[in-house]
């Protein structure tokens, strides 16, 4: 019953998490001018958290280069369901424009399940609030089951090394 | 446009730049990499601030494995893109470690790849 | 033993679009050490444009580099490309080319605007710049079809011509435009509370800017007067009396206020070229193949973006080389963040515009 | 009565000697003696009816000779250490005391216990003795020579007994010995580690002291010279014209032994001593003497400039110490500073004189003690069983010791917030404070108010790290030493639950008889009602749920049957860390703080001899 | 009475909170959320899969909530202001701990920023509290409300509260303990679900706390004082709405130098006159 | 801050900026340059859009009984740069663009039906090569 009552509040309430995994910040920018104020996000319940654990929408741009799969499939976990993934923009439905190059893999649903894709190269604003608002259609049917992340393509190494690499640039 | 080219060697590449560059006057824009025919062609590439198309490229050619001589103390900018062609060129840099664009466990060198 | 405090800010956070990691050592929240990872966008755009596109896509190709200034890709490389074939561009498509540029430098400058003013925790200016923002956002989607990526430029000209509707709406809307731009800059420089963000904070001295080869508004709010738009005529501003501008301050305040400024010569420049606008074809045809190399630069609303291009006369380019306007500005900006709070840490990081994007490619 | 004094006079002497003779016993012995005074001191409080006198003139001549018999060693000490300070100090004060034996005085009574020396009793006895018992333990652990642990209890000891008749007796000049012994008791256990360190500091203490001691001496010869009495209750019973140079020498003594402002380099310095000495002399019992002096003169200060000035002083201690301690890092240190700062709190409060902060004084003196002896316990429990002295390495001790630290946690809360003493004290400073009318009392609510926070500041930063959880799994936790610590926790859970009875009943009897008139606050089990205000009992039955029962709760309870997960670090898998903040206050606070209190020591004296 | 706005006192804020965030919009010409926004997101964090970081985090967010209702319920039942006020710091700091107990840089520093907020903001209101005895003869929130309208006696003192709001409220430019951009909410950031919720209506409870503590400025006449709390609550809007974040070591001094010297003042004025 | 403050109060009593777009539709944008539009009949399968198209969202399959091509395109992978629309030849304008906007999906095979594809239309114009060659043999 309480379940029942409850459930009707998650359409109306989406907190968003960004993540850029690798695009060209086209598609980041058109999520910023969602929440501004011409088409302004928050008529709908939509807050930018900014933080995994409070958040019901996982807003992805990008094709996942190799260095952001594990952040990817770290923030994804760190999501409480029942979560959504919304990939937006071309490149991170199925790779775009930089489907097969070397260091980007081809979509982010080769990583995590994908809820729902939105086309566009720099999508429009309003394609954005669609897939947004067909996300959340998606979101009341979800359980609170745990929603695992799809079996990693890639190799990633236990320890990637993050550390020394960054040296370079850090010791300038 | 004027485009000077210079060709050094790795030797001379030092003293040539130390002489030349004036951050005043000189705008130091890239280090530039190729990799063709089995060699290593580095180029540094200047620009001279406030006059039109005014290029200044030092380069220098290398066998691929070569110890290549790091500026960055002259312009630490030089840093980066050591370490970049570091990555994606395998240009074996002073003091410059791998893995600022590429993780360890991917593609070694891509643009020594030819089509 | 006092202990510092280990702040990481990003790859994912609030404050950054764009996936880079600053990792920060503070003792209370002054920095001591700063490192930086600007790894994460790293695609192989360099590779696949000589092995997987040919000349005439890569066009588009490097436009996805970065969707700030996609434009300035693909103009910087279309030029270059032009170079190396020998076309003649009619001059209608260069003063479009032009325009679109500039277009592109509002919207982008705009952004960075609102992005300091929402990291400085200024959300009411951030949200009052994106909707004047959205002026440009349209004259924008009316030129070229789509309000990011525009695909305008292509190898010999342009590919959407201008009619007097189209100018109609541009003029309007960049004269609201240049009223909005007007207040703005008043709050930027009446607000006392961003003046104790701005003022001061992440200063760049004029040595530093010429010691780490800074670019573009950075390097020109900290007073060297560098601007490839003065240095170079890959399009026709000369023509047009485009005149650079510069500050001294080096903070955060004369970031912007070059930023702010620029917005006027912008504005300015489209609406002369408007005034002057050569009739003639939009485009050149297109033969042969490229051969030889290029040293190709362009002014990007971050600085100056560089394309050197060699070929040998095949379908195939052996070789692209981009340089972008951040990938330069790395050092500096850990330079100016050192010895700063970490509370300004945000408004630091935005005010150098940076754009992973294409430093990683 | 006489008889249960008597325990409490030289019992702790008397066994001092034994632990002495049969070493091997020490521990045994002290433990016995421990329990006997707890006992005593909590009879007589209960049997008290009424003032208890006694004179013992024939001890003059015995006690003088002790006197110099001090102040050689402390010549020789001075001459030995080639501390010229120590020298000077030492030769005036024979000087003073050669002077003294010139003026002619009058029989008394020289021992007087009434009921402020009860509740002293009580703070002593029931504290100090558990910090007895505690220090059994330490002691093994701080040295294997047998000879030199004995020695360490038998002056602890003693020392009880010392403090025990430095607040029943009533002739100064024999006040004088015992706070002497008291200071000679700080020199031994300062300097008992025999570094170089703590032997330049037990000099310092020593020397900062001895000043203390030239004003009680000073005060005596006024008091001498002018009313030829040397019983403090005929002095200020006495009214007229040598009061107040009287009270302004005597509360420079208070002063410098309570720490404040300029003197408080000393307090700081003994922290190089083994933590029962910190708990014992330098938090709990005998920097209280500074409050219990300044009480015994309040009601002579109430309204006077000098009562002002010494406020003064207690204010800017309090503020100042609370936010030097903010950039330090060694836990000892800070809770030395949170002494000095409250020390500074309970003079303001006693030196102000009204009845309602009269109360609150003794609210902080019995409180703070209780608390502040707890936490050093529990420091002394870090460094010997975790070798943890700075607070940056804290962290996860709550998943290893959960009792230890809960018990630090209490201790820290229970001197910032409701339901406990402190708070209380301070709720009934505003509220007093605010209805006498006058600037400087106003002044002294602003200091106060900055104060509260600053301290505030400092407990949470360094709550905040030991609550800090690193998820390590725990091993059982080592209870050796938790035995006196738990039982004053337990103690000051229950009696913060109990709290406006206890107010209402007790502390308003003790404060009514301080200030002889009645004070105006009553409490029952329903709540305290001030002139302006009241707080309710289920205020403090949510406070005590809130905050006594539910962190401990908290820290007990695990949630089951849900999933944890990491804290968010932006997507990376990196460890951070992030230790605590340091605030360095404008480096010249410490030396313009310093500068003011000093003078204003020199102000006491100045109004003292200008009588206002 | 009482026990109905005790009661009520979630929802009042909810509301008060929803009203907020429209109004906000609207300045910053968005349409904005609904009004029943919050509810709707308390309803949807209570039906998120519960996560904790670990149980002494999560329990001590719950203690906040608890802790926040009582020193409203302290006022709401006349009792003593200065009791009201340290209950609000009590509860204040049982969210510090919490915020310190788990491994998150961003945690702590948000917990150290709230204390130092704690140790600017706290003064000021014992200050405020003092002039209210000062011109009402009582700390009893009870008398206070029957006393005649203390603003015009204690203007000042109002100033100083009004310019502690933003810091109370956690508002721009006094929002350094929260600081989304930088710390990514501070002390709120591990928690989630139904935690969270505790800790988002814990908010509520905080904004109708400090409005009430305005609205007793107007003593009896209970229109007087609903009028200085819509005031103060418009003054808070429209500084959030045009003032950037300032550091908190600027934020301490500008409260300092500006709060508790105007509160100060007040009350020397009131002892003085 | 003043100047904020009252352009604030000026916005709260003016009508906001927003569009309520799910709800209310805005004007369309007859240049946005949306989903690409094939018309078969007018195709002579000269295959240069597939050659052209940089991210590849076109492609053809091909038939290998029939020989017959199939058009695939994916608006998920397409960049909307027009270049196909530019390199279909002016004999045949079978791809034109319309300023639709493609619509969000939540088809969750849809990048994986799309590298069958890919692969599909690498493999079939090989078989197909070689079932001519063949067929070439077999007629000489
Ligand atoms: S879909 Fe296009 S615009 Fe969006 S990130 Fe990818 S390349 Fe950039
Ligand atoms: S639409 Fe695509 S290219 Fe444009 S900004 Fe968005 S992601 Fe980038
Ligand atoms: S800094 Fe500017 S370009 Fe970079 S992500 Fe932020 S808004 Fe985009
Ligand atoms: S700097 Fe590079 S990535 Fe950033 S907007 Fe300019 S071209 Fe794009
Ligand atoms: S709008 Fe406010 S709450 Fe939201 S992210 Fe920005 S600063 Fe944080
Ligand atoms: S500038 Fe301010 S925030 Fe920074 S260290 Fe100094 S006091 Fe602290
Ligand atoms: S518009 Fe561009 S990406 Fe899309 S199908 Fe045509 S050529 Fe390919
Ligand atoms: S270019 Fe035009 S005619 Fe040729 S295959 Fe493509 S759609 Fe058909």
């Amino acid at each position: 019953m309480i379940q029942e009552f409850l459930k009707k509040f998650r359409k109306k309430s989406p907190w968003l998490l960004h993540y850029n995994a690798g695009s060209c910040n086209g598609c980041d920018i058109e999520i910023l001018a969602c929440l501004a104020p011409k088409y302004d996000l928050e008529r709908l319940g939509v807050r930018n958290t900014g933080n995994p654990k409070q958040s019901d929408i996982f807003l992805v741009t990008g094709p996942v280069t190799m260095r952001s799969r594990e952040r990817l499939v770290e923030l994804y976990t760190q999501m409480p369901e029942p979560k959504v993934v919304v990939a937006c923009g071309s490149c991170t439905c199925t790779g775009g424009v930089f489907r097969g190059m070397y260091n980007a893999e081809d979509g982010i649903d080769r990583y995590i399940p994908v809820d729902v894709y939105i086309g566009g190269c720099a999508p429009h604003p309003e394609q954005i609030i669609d897939g947004i608002v067909k996300a959340l259609e998606i979101l009341e049917t979800k359980t609170k089951e745990i929603e695992q992340p799809k079996k990693l393509m890639g190799k990633i190494t236990e320890n990637d090394g993050q550390t020394d690499k960054t040296k370079m640039a850090g010791s300038l | 446009m004027k485009t000077t080219k210079e060709l050094v060697t790795l030797h001379e590449i030092r003293g040539a730049i130390e002489g030349f560059y004036d951050p005043q006057i000189w705008h130091f824009v890239c280090i530039n990499g190729l990799f063709e025919n089995d060699e290593l062609e580095i180029q540094w590439c200047f620009a001279k601030i406030g006059v039109k198309d005014e290029w200044k490229v030092f380069y220098a050619k290398a066998p691929g494995d070569a110890l290549l001589p790091s500026l960055a103390d002259i312009m630490p900018t030089a840093r980066m893109y050591e370490g970049e062609l570091r990555d994606l060129l395998d240009a074996n840099f002073e003091n410059s470690v791998k893995g600022m664009f590429i993780e360890l466990d991917g593609l070694e060198a891509p643009l020594r790849i030819k089509r | 033993m006092k202990k510092t405090i280990h702040i990481p800010i990003g790859s994912q956070h609030i404050s950054l679009l764009e996936p880079v990691r600053f990792s920060f050592e503070c003792e209370n929240e002054t920095i001591i050490k700063v490192e930086a990872d600007v790894g994460y966008v790293h695609r192989g755009v360099e590779l696949a444009c000589t092995t997987k596109f040919k000349f005439k896509q890569v066009g588009y190709v490097v436009a996805r580099v970065c969707g700030l200034c996609a434009i300035v890709h693909s103009t910087c490389y279309t030029l270059g490309i032009e170079e190396l074939m020998g076309i003649e561009v009619p001059k209608r498509a260069s003063y479009l080319r032009l325009i679109a540029n500039e277009l592109d430098r509002i919207h982008s400058h705009l952004l960075c605007l609102s992005h300091t003013a929402e990291n400085a925790g200024y959300e009411a200016l951030f949200m009052r710049i994106m909707k004047d923002r959205e002026l440009v956002m349209e004259v924008q989607e009316a030129m070229t079809g789509n309000r990011i990526q525009f695909d305008y430029v292509s190898i010999g000209g342009v590919n959407k011509d201008m009619n007097s509707e189209l100018e109609g709406v541009i003029r309007n809307k960049l004269g609201l435009l240049h009223q909005k731009v007007a207040e703005i800059k008043e709050l930027f420089d009446n607000n006392w509370s961003l003046s104790l963000k701005y003022k001061n904070v992440g200063v760049i001295t004029k040595e530093m800017a010429y010691r780490s080869s800074l670019l573009g508004p950075i390097a020109r709010a900290s007073g060297v007067n560098f601007d490839v738009r003065n240095d170079s005529d890959y399009l026709p501003y000369s023509e047009l009396g485009f005149k650079s501008i510069t500050m001294e301050g080096g903070d955060i305040h004369s970031r912007n206020m070059v930023r702010l400024f620029e917005l006027f010569e912008s504005i300015r420049l489209i609406e002369t070229a408007l005034d002057g606008m050569p009739e003639g074809e939009i485009a050149a045809k297109v033969r042969g193949t490229p051969e030889g190399e290029s040293y190709m630069r362009v002014e990007a609303p971050r600085g100056e973006c560089f394309y050197y291009l060699k070929a040998s006369k095949g379908q195939y380019l052996d070789r692209v080389r981009i340089k972008t306007p951040t990938f330069g500005s790395v050092p500096g900006m850990i330079e100016a963040l050192k010895g700063s709070n970490y509370a300004d840490v945000p408004a630091i990081i935005a005010s150098f515009d940076p754009c992973l994007s294409c430093t990683a490619r | 009565m006489q008889e249960l004094l008597l325990i409490l006079f030289l019992l702790p002497f008397f066994a001092a000697v034994g632990v002495l003779s049969v070493k091997r016993y020490a521990g045994i012995i002290t433990f016995f003696t421990a329990t006997f005074l707890m006992a005593a001191s909590s009879l007589a409080y209960l049997s008290f009816e009424s003032s208890f006198t006694l004179s013992l003139s024939y001890l003059s001549v015995p006690f003088l000779v002790t006197d110099l018999v001090l102040l050689g060693y402390f010549a020789t000490i001075g001459y030995t250490s080639r501390n010229k300070k120590i020298l000077f100090l030492s030769i005036v004060q024979a000087a003073f005391l050669f002077l003294l034996e010139n003026f002619s005085s009058r029989e008394g009574y020289d021992i007087v216990v009434d009921k402020l020396s009860l509740f002293m009793f009580l703070l002593i006895n029931i504290v100090g003795s558990l910090i007895l018992i505690y220090a059994v333990r330490y002691i093994k652990d701080e040295t294997s020579d047998i000879s030199k642990q004995a020695v360490f209890l038998a002056i602890l000891t003693a020392f009880l007994g010392v403090m025990n008749l430095l607040v029943s007796v009533d002739n100064i000049e024999w006040l004088f010995l015992f706070f002497e012994m008291t200071t000679l008791a700080s020199f031994w256990l300062i300097g008992f580690r025999d570094d170089a360190e703590s032997q330049e500091n037990a000099r310092i203490a020593l020397w900062m002291n001895q000043i203390g001691g030239v004003a009680l001496l000073a005060a005596a010869l006024v008091a001498k010279a002018e009313l030829h009495t040397v019983y403090i209750s005929e002095i200020l019973t006495h009214g007229g014209e040598t009061l107040i140079l009287f009270t302004a020498f005597f509360a420079v003594a208070a002063l410098i032994k309570g720490a404040q402002m300029p003197f408080s380099p000393w307090l700081l310095g003994a922290m190089a001593a083994p933590t029962p000495v910190s708990a014992i002399l330098h938090s709990s019992t005998m920097v209280k003497i500074a409050p219990y002096f300044i009480l015994k003169i309040s009601p002579a200060l109430a309204g006077t400039a000098v009562g002002g000035v010494i406020a003064l002083i207690g204010a800017i201690s309090f503020l100042v110490s609370a936010a030097l301690a903010l950039r330090e890092e060694n836990f000892k240190k800070i809770l030395a500073y949170s002494t000095i700062s409250l020390l500074g709190l309970m003079i303001l409060t006693a030196s102000l004189g009204t009845p309602l902060s009269v109360l609150a004084c003794m609210l902080l003196i019995l409180f703070h003690g209780v608390s502040k002896a707890m936490l050093f316990m529990c420091a002394g429990v870090l460094e010997k069983k975790y070798h943890i002295k700075s607070i940056e390495s804290v962290e996860g001790l709550i998943n290893k010791a959960p009792i230890l630290t809960s018990l630090i946690i209490l201790g820290f809360l229970s001197i910032s917030l409701p339901p406990f003493g402190v708070f209380f004290a301070k709720w009934i400073v505003y509220e007093g404070g605010a209805g006498i009318s006058g600037l400087i009392v106003t002044l002294l609510l602003f200091f106060i108010a900055v104060g509260s926070v600053a301290l505030t500041l400092l407990y949470f930063k360094t709550v905040g790290r030991f609550v800090a959880n690193d998820d390590t799994k725990s091993s059982k936790e080592d209870y050796s030493y938790l035995a006196s610590p738990l039982i004053l926790g337990m103690f000051l859970l229950g009696f913060s639950f109990f709290i406006s009875p206890a107010i209402g009943g007790f502390f308003k009897e003790n404060a009514s008889f301080v200030v002889s008139s009645v004070v105006p606050i009553s409490g029952d089990f329903w709540g305290i009602t001030l002139p302006f205000g009241r707080l309710e009992f289920w205020h403090i039955v949510a406070a005590f749920l809130l905050l006594g029962v539910a962190p401990l709760l908290a820290a007990k309870i695990r949630l089951k049957g849900i999933d944890k997960v990491k804290p968010y670090s932006c997507g990376e898998k990196i460890e951070t860390s992030a230790y605590s903040f340091y605030f360095d206050p404008a480096k010249n606070i410490e030396k313009v703080a310093n500068t003011v209190s000093a003078a204003l020591f020199l102000l006491i004296i100045l109004l003292g001899a200008l009588n206002l | 009475m009482s026990w109905l706005l005790t009661l009520l006192a979630p929802i009042l804020g909810g509301f008060l909170y929803g009203i907020e965030r429209k109004l906000t919009a609207r300045m910053q010409s968005r349409k904005g959320p609904p009004i029943l926004q919050p509810f709707f997101d308390l309803f949807k964090l209570a039906d998120k899969r519960p996560m904790v970081v670990h149980s002494y985090h999560a329990f001590m967010g719950i203690i906040h909530f608890v802790a926040a209702w009582v020193a409203l319920s302290v006022l709401f039942f006349g009792g003593d202001l200065l009791v009201a006020i340290f209950f609000h710091l009590l509860s204040t700091s049982l969210l510090i701990v919490a915020g310190y107990s788990v491994k998150s840089t961003y945690s702590r520093l948000g917990a150290t920023r709230e204390l130092i907020a704690i140790a600017a903001l706290e003064p000021i209101l014992i200050l405020t509290a003092i002039s209210f005895y000062l011109h009402t003869g009582s700390f009893e929130v009870s008398k206070i409300l029957t006393a005649p309208t203390s603003i015009f006696t204690s203007v000042l003192g109002f100033l100083a509260l009004l310019i502690a709001l933003p810091g109370l409220l956690k508002k721009s430019p006094f929002d350094a303990a929260e600081a989304h951009q930088e710390i990514v909410g501070g002390v709120e950031i591990e928690f989630s679900g139904f935690f969270y919720d505790t800790v988002y209506a814990a908010k509520w409870l905080d904004m109708l706390f400090v409005f009430t503590l305005v609205f007793l400025f107007g003593g009896s006449s209970f229109v007087v004082g609903g009028a200085l709390a819509v005031f103060a609550f418009f003054v808070v809007l429209l500084a959030d709405n045009s003032t950037a974040r300032v550091r908190y070591c600027d934020m301490v001094r500008l409260l300092y130098s500006l709060a508790f010297v105007l509160a100060g003042a007040n009350i020397i004025l009131g002892v003085v006159l | 801050m003043l100047k904020a403050a009252f352009n604030a109060l000026k916005n709260l009593f003016s009508t906001p900026a927003t569009i309520d777009y799910p709800f209310e539709k805005s004007p369309k944008n007859k240049e946005a340059r949306g989903l690409i539009l094939f018309e078969e009949p007018k195709c002579i399968w000269c295959l240069k859009c597939e050659d052209v198209c940089p991210p590849g969202a076109i492609r053809f399959t091909q038939d290998r009984e029939s020989f017959d091509y199939t058009y695939h395109y994916n608006p998920y992978l397409c960049i909307y740069c027009s270049e196909c629309v530019r390199a279909c030849p002016d004999s045949a304008v079978a791809l034109s663009q319309c300023n639709e906007l493609s619509p969000p999906t939540d088809d969750k095979n849809m990048n994986d039906n799309w590298f069958k594809i890919e692969k599909e239309a690498e493999e079939s114009k090989i078989a197909v090569k070689e079932l001519k060659k063949i067929k070439k043999e077999e007629s000489s």
